[in-house]
């Protein structure tokens, strides 16, 4: 009683909560469930990425692409090892994936079908996924907000660096290049508004996310912030987002926002629920990399074992 | 960018392509991990090893373009050659097959390049040696990478010593191509270019003998069988790898990306 | 034959391009088994089957060139479109899996083609009766040779009904596409080029249970998702098909074949 | 001994022999190993041609391509059929064929690189072997030179084919595709000299062969015409066979002869020595879709026997 009343006090006082110091049980809870989902999202994100690296057009932008996959793969790093340190090891977590049981970000559970989708996933899915981290660096959990930290600014490079390559195709490139960059815009723009959540009004969660310094922001006001910043860099880009209400409304707010059409939150409840176009496809990739390395795990720590032993008679 | 390009058969040019298109074809295959890999850590770092072998590649093709003197950029050397231009190392073109393949090729390739890089940084040159120097620091890391994991699987599981074992066996059929010098090497030796590849091997067998040492593997003896990518005539696996590598560049003629 | 084209989104083109892509990718599947079968009577068989669809390919994609009226040929059309201009059935481009995926997904997709056959020999244009009489009786075969298998597997071993189970389970989720009409099917209804979609469902339904009900197989409920490949928004499986697929013409530029 | 008499006379007399016949131990022998690793070579011959079905450049190619591998197939078919007349069942041949233990064509053994390859290999390796087939036709073993007959009729189609796809290629073809061809001609050709086998003073089977009425003409001979028929292919073509020594002799047999280099016969010993480029690969190509397969077999065995409990019950 008294520790949960000291602990309300600090996340008050804006205070950060380190690994080490009391916490509840639910806000642990909360937080290994958000952390390892993001970890997750990161890892399973290298799939649709991954499969465009053997296609890359030129060599820097496939050199871009392995760096980018390989901070990814640093990202889940960091994330994992924040998790653990709320008491769950990787591998529980990684169970837990693998069973169905914890979630990674949706949006990767639709395919990349062209190398302008590579692109359009640096500048919207990435920049949807900033507008949700940013937030997440204040967050009161302190050793993540630290991994946020480091991993924000990363996504930024990341954003900046696929924006520029659809800026190259837009401006210099051929109509088909072009025609190709709007096709994957028109696809991936839907689902990336659908990155911030549900609805405020359907959102359970989010209050108390709020009220432990979590969530800082809610899911509505980031979809607006995103919409908002995106419709300008769509317009230097020259693609046009495939929604008919988007517009610009000077009396929302105290500087305007841009109004849009309605999100099909039916699509977005089916595949969060596991019927997206390649849900199994993500899943079972990772599941069968997971399976097919066993005995490679099994090997370094049988060998780790033996040198042990070795030190240990030395 | 659009119809096939075709490099003059030079000495020099071919040479260099010898180094770079075995970089690239590693590059690639080690690509293919991405998302695949055992442990997440592995996931990384073939990924940060795909990315130097790629770096270098970008660095040995521009300079092979330079000395072609048709103009040719990194680009169209990488993406719009005929499969019988490529000069790779045959081993490299073989399919990334299980881990243990994956980490004792490694071993081969990054040992067979860095101790090209060490003797590049004298080549006469103009650019070679900063290039090896360079590359040098990030082959050694990637031979340091194989040779751990070689140890780890050589000295793990009966599973991961048998298929260490498999993989050798596959594997030391294409050595004796790392070896097997011909005109090109002449070449470049005589012109102070770079060293001929037979000139490495007794170093490179005394630094795999090391690592091997160490978990009771032994290089078989070589066959007369010697493999020849480097002079052109590949695999089956090779036309593959092209006709994905190659696809968007094919596809999108006069594409700027 | 160079650079991509880009047939008109006309529904009686689209309605063709439906059936002529999908015996091509299905085509290009099979193809695949070439020397890999379980045994030679099925290298045979399939490669068999593989040769009618190109050939129905070849026609139906000739047919929608003279329609589109931009004098595109069956090779330009097969071969020079992008991946977001293809319009087969999505099931047809996942991988070919193992002998019950494939003899399942055969079963399904040349089930559906023969309702196609039978309704076209009554189609309005001047040359599509013609086409369909004669595939009609290479997909009556198709179909009898994959139920065949199917029951076999289904009534044969423990493992192997396990993996008939499994492929059901797998290519279930791509059924529902085959029979969503949607305005091609609609226009290609009205303006008697051919049936709608939405049309073979009861008799596509019956067929199959009457293989199913041999062996105790059922198909299941179909859920809320449509895949869209005939609506050109495919799997990331077909843009490796293409790639492959793709590589002469695309790497050759103006060749004679 | 009266048998063996019989029999003698009867291939003296040029007489047919059947599988229902008595026949020495020995002929019997020959025969098996000869028909089986001719019907092996049919099927992994339909791996180097496989490799391209996926890529032939137009459909008319690949419907051509798919067609004679289904024949490749059916020759395999008959082939095995009637080594079983001979008392060896086909999944003891492939058992052979698997362990390494029985043989085949080690052109086989060398990779299809381009797809002029496909052409070639249509041209000159399938005229090398109708070369040696169509003697085969007259055969002393009746169920062999029957199904000789009809696969010669299939394989000169297939000749003509390959022919033809490489005449487009050099006759309409761009320079690019012109040099495909050179170079694939350059690959081929000395592997399908030795296809007829070692030169005749090397060759300690062929005499007993040939008294058995199972060899009708010698290896050399059999390479000579082959390169005499072939040159001439060659210059309509446009193609320079890769030998330096091949020139026209007046002097050599009553027409004249082409006479040409010398044979690497090490390379050839090599490769059928099972260190060719590709012989691991073919082979492990065909133990992996047998075993890939068994299970197929062993469900479609069991489906039978349980077709057959169920109509004894009936």
């Amino acid at each position: 009683q008294r520790l949960q009343e000291r602990f309300d006090a600090r996340i008050d006082a804006g205070d950060f909560i380190e690994a080490k110091d009391w916490m509840p049980d639910n806000y642990r809870k909360t937080l290994l469930r958000q952390i390892s989902q993001h970890a997750h999202s990161e890892i399973v994100g290298m799939l649709p990425e991954g499969n465009w690296i053997g296609r890359a057009p030129t060599l820097k932008r496939k050199a871009i692409l392995l760096a980018k996959v390989q901070d990814e793969g640093g990202h889940g790093l960091y994330l994992y090892a924040a998790a653990e340190t709320l008491g769950q090891s990787r591998d529980e977590m990684l169970a837990a994936l693998h069973s169905g049981k914890a979630k990674y970000s949706s949006i990767f559970n639709y395919p990349t079908l062209t190398w302008a989708d590579i692109g359009v996933i640096g500048w919207l899915v990435d920049g949807a996924a900033i507008m949700n981290q940013v937030p997440i660096c204040r967050c009161s959990y302190a050793p993540y907000a630290r991994a946020m930290i480091r991993i924000c600014r990363e996504e930024s490079f990341h954003q900046r660096q696929g924006y520029d390559s659809l800026l190259v195709m837009m401006q210099n490139g051929t109509p088909e290049q072009k025609a190709m960059v709007q096709d994957a815009v028109n696809r991936w723009w839907w689902p990336c508004l659908m990155m911030f959540g549900p609805p405020d009004d359907q959102s359970p969660n989010s209050a108390q996310g709020m009220r432990w310094g979590i969530k800082r922001v809610s899911n509505d006001t980031l979809r607006q912030k995103f919409v908002d910043a995106t419709v300008q860099q769509a317009q230097v880009l020259g693609v046009t987002l495939p929604d008919p209400d988007l517009k610009w409304n000077a009396e929302r707010g105290e500087e305007g926002h841009w109004d849009f059409g309605t999100i099909d939150w039916a699509e977005f409840w089916r595949v969060v629920g596991g019927d997206g176009p390649v849900n199994r496809e993500r899943l079972g990739a990772r599941v069968k990399a997971w399976e097919d390395g066993a005995w490679v795990r099994e090997a370094a720590l049988a060998h780790a074992r033996k040198q042990q032993t070795k030190q240990e008679a030395a | 960018m659009t119809a096939s390009i075709r490099p003059e058969h030079r000495a020099d040019v071919e040479y260099l392509l010898r180094l770079g298109d075995t970089t690239l074809i590693l590059g690639q295959r080690l690509g293919e991990w991405c998302g695949h890999a055992p442990i997440l850590e592995e996931d990384i770092a073939l990924a940060n090893v795909a990315l130097d072998l790629i770096g270098q590649t970008r660095a040995v093709l521009t300079r092979a373009g330079e000395m072609e003197d048709q103009g040719f950029d990194e680009d169209q050397l990488a993406y719009l050659r005929e499969e019988r231009d490529y000069r790779n190392l045959t081993m490299v073109e073989l399919p990334r097959g299980d881990f243990a393949f994956t980490v004792l090729r490694n071993l081969f390739v990054s040992t067979w390049l860095k101790l090209h890089w060490e003797r590049l940084q004298d080549s006469a040159d103009a650019e070679l040696p900063g290039i090896a120097g360079k590359a040098l620091k990030e082959a050694r890391y990637h031979q340091q990478h194989a040779a751990d994991w070689v140890l780890r699987l050589a000295d793990g599981t009966d599973e991961s010593r048998a298929r260490i074992d498999t993989a050798l066996a596959e594997l030391a059929r294409y050595v004796p191509e790392m070896f097997t010098a011909d005109a090109v090497d002449a070449a470049a030796e005589a012109g102070k270019l770079g060293p001929s590849r037979a000139a490495l091997r007794e170093a490179w067998e005394a630094e795999i003998a090391s690592v091997f040492g160490e978990c009771g593997l032994t290089l078989p003896a070589a066959g007369a069988f010697v493999s020849t990518g480097t002079q052109g005539v590949h695999t089956e696996h090779l036309g593959r790898i092209l006709a994905e590598m190659q696809y968007l560049q094919r596809a999108y003629p006069g594409g700027v990306w």
